[in-house]
């Protein structure tokens, strides 16, 4: 299923982009996901850690996504 | 009702007045505000501005929750948190907490909380410019 | 030299912003500050107005030793501690103390010691005053 | 020795002046002085704490007062 996923901080200069749409197995979970991230941006990997959220909350790695999900990169957060 | 939390993501300057008098209330007597401020300097380095971005909606909703955990973990009685977006020049606020309740302690306690929370948990990021270069903070290990 | 720190005792209106801008400074990240307003209750009953009498040079003296032990026991830049005397309406503030560090637990941690140290040491006295009467606060156990 | 002190907050209610005389034996220690002012103003007794500041400092009971001082009675503080 086609899947867009959104961008913020170091993660957008990593991408090159703020949004981008990716390809990925239906059913696919949050830790495929970042996996799959990981190997076609390496430079993932050299966070201090990695997140995704989906509809605005953090999630384990194990939720299944889905195409209708509002899916977004979460690098470090450095607020305040 | 009155409201009990004033929560803002802002890309105008920040007003302590205004939270302050936000949490100001009769029946309390303790009042706790931290003020977050950008520093010159970071590591020996001099900063010339710094960049927040915020994943905004759920930067409001992450920045909501801290402010309903305070109200579970302490006696509070009114809380404003206001974070600033876009581009800052030293000395501007970031980050304002204002917290108000009856006794100092939980005020204290609660401001304390509520900033070492936002900083693990709200999806904002800074970036610092330096005269030679710029990096987003605390992205590496 | 600019000062390090800002302490008065004042019969007028204590103002946020002044406590704000003297400690505020470019090479400090975190700024704590309390704010000791006039409750409207204690003990379940109705608070009218406070009085406030302070012991004047001690006072200063006093507070100015609580400025010095923030110093040396805490990584402070700068600090203003502003209490206020004569007759208080309820809402009004009767300290504020504000500090600023490079770091936001030696802000908090300064700034908890100052209130707690100023309610032990500092001689300064209020009384309370109900619809039916008035009474030194703590003066009897 | 004659001796002027200075009373705030509930001692000058308890006195029923902001300031008084006394009269004490030259070479008085300020515990001697607590407790003389206890026998002639027993309400001091059921205060929480009573000090002496003498010259605008917290001093020890054992204190020896001179004439020229500066006494003052510090009930129990309650500023902030």
């Amino acid at each position: 299923m086609k899947i867009k996923i959104l961008a913020f901080g170091i993660a957008k200069d990593i991408l090159g982009n703020r949004i981008i749409n990716l390809e990925i197995p239906a059913a696919a979970t949050v830790g495929a996901l970042k996996e799959h991230l990981e190997q076609i941006y390496p430079d993932f990997k050299k966070l201090r850690s990695l997140k995704l959220a989906v509809n605005q909350e953090y999630v384990d790695d194990g939720l299944v996504i889905s195409d209708s999900d509002e899916i977004v990169i979460i690098p470090p957060v450095s607020g305040g | 009702m009155t409201e009990t939390f004033d929560i803002q993501l802002r890309s105008s300057s920040l007003s302590l007045t205004q939270c302050y008098e936000f949490v100001s209330h009769e029946g309390c007597g303790g009042i706790d505000i931290f003020v977050g401020t950008v520093r010159n300097h970071t590591a020996g380095k001099t900063v010339v501005a710094l960049d927040f971005e915020a994943y905004e909606p759920m930067a409001l909703a992450e920045m909501r929750k801290i402010a309903v955990s305070m109200m579970e973990k302490f006696q509070t009685v009114k809380i404003a948190i206001h974070h600033r977006t876009g581009l800052l020049k030293i000395g501007d606020e970031a980050v304002i907490i204002a917290v108000s309740a009856a006794h100092r302690a939980a005020a204290f306690a609660a401001c304390r909380y509520a900033i070492d929370t936002l900083k693990e948990t709200v999806p904002i990021w800074k970036k610092e410019i330096f005269a030679d270069g710029e990096v987003w903070v605390a992205a590496h290990p």
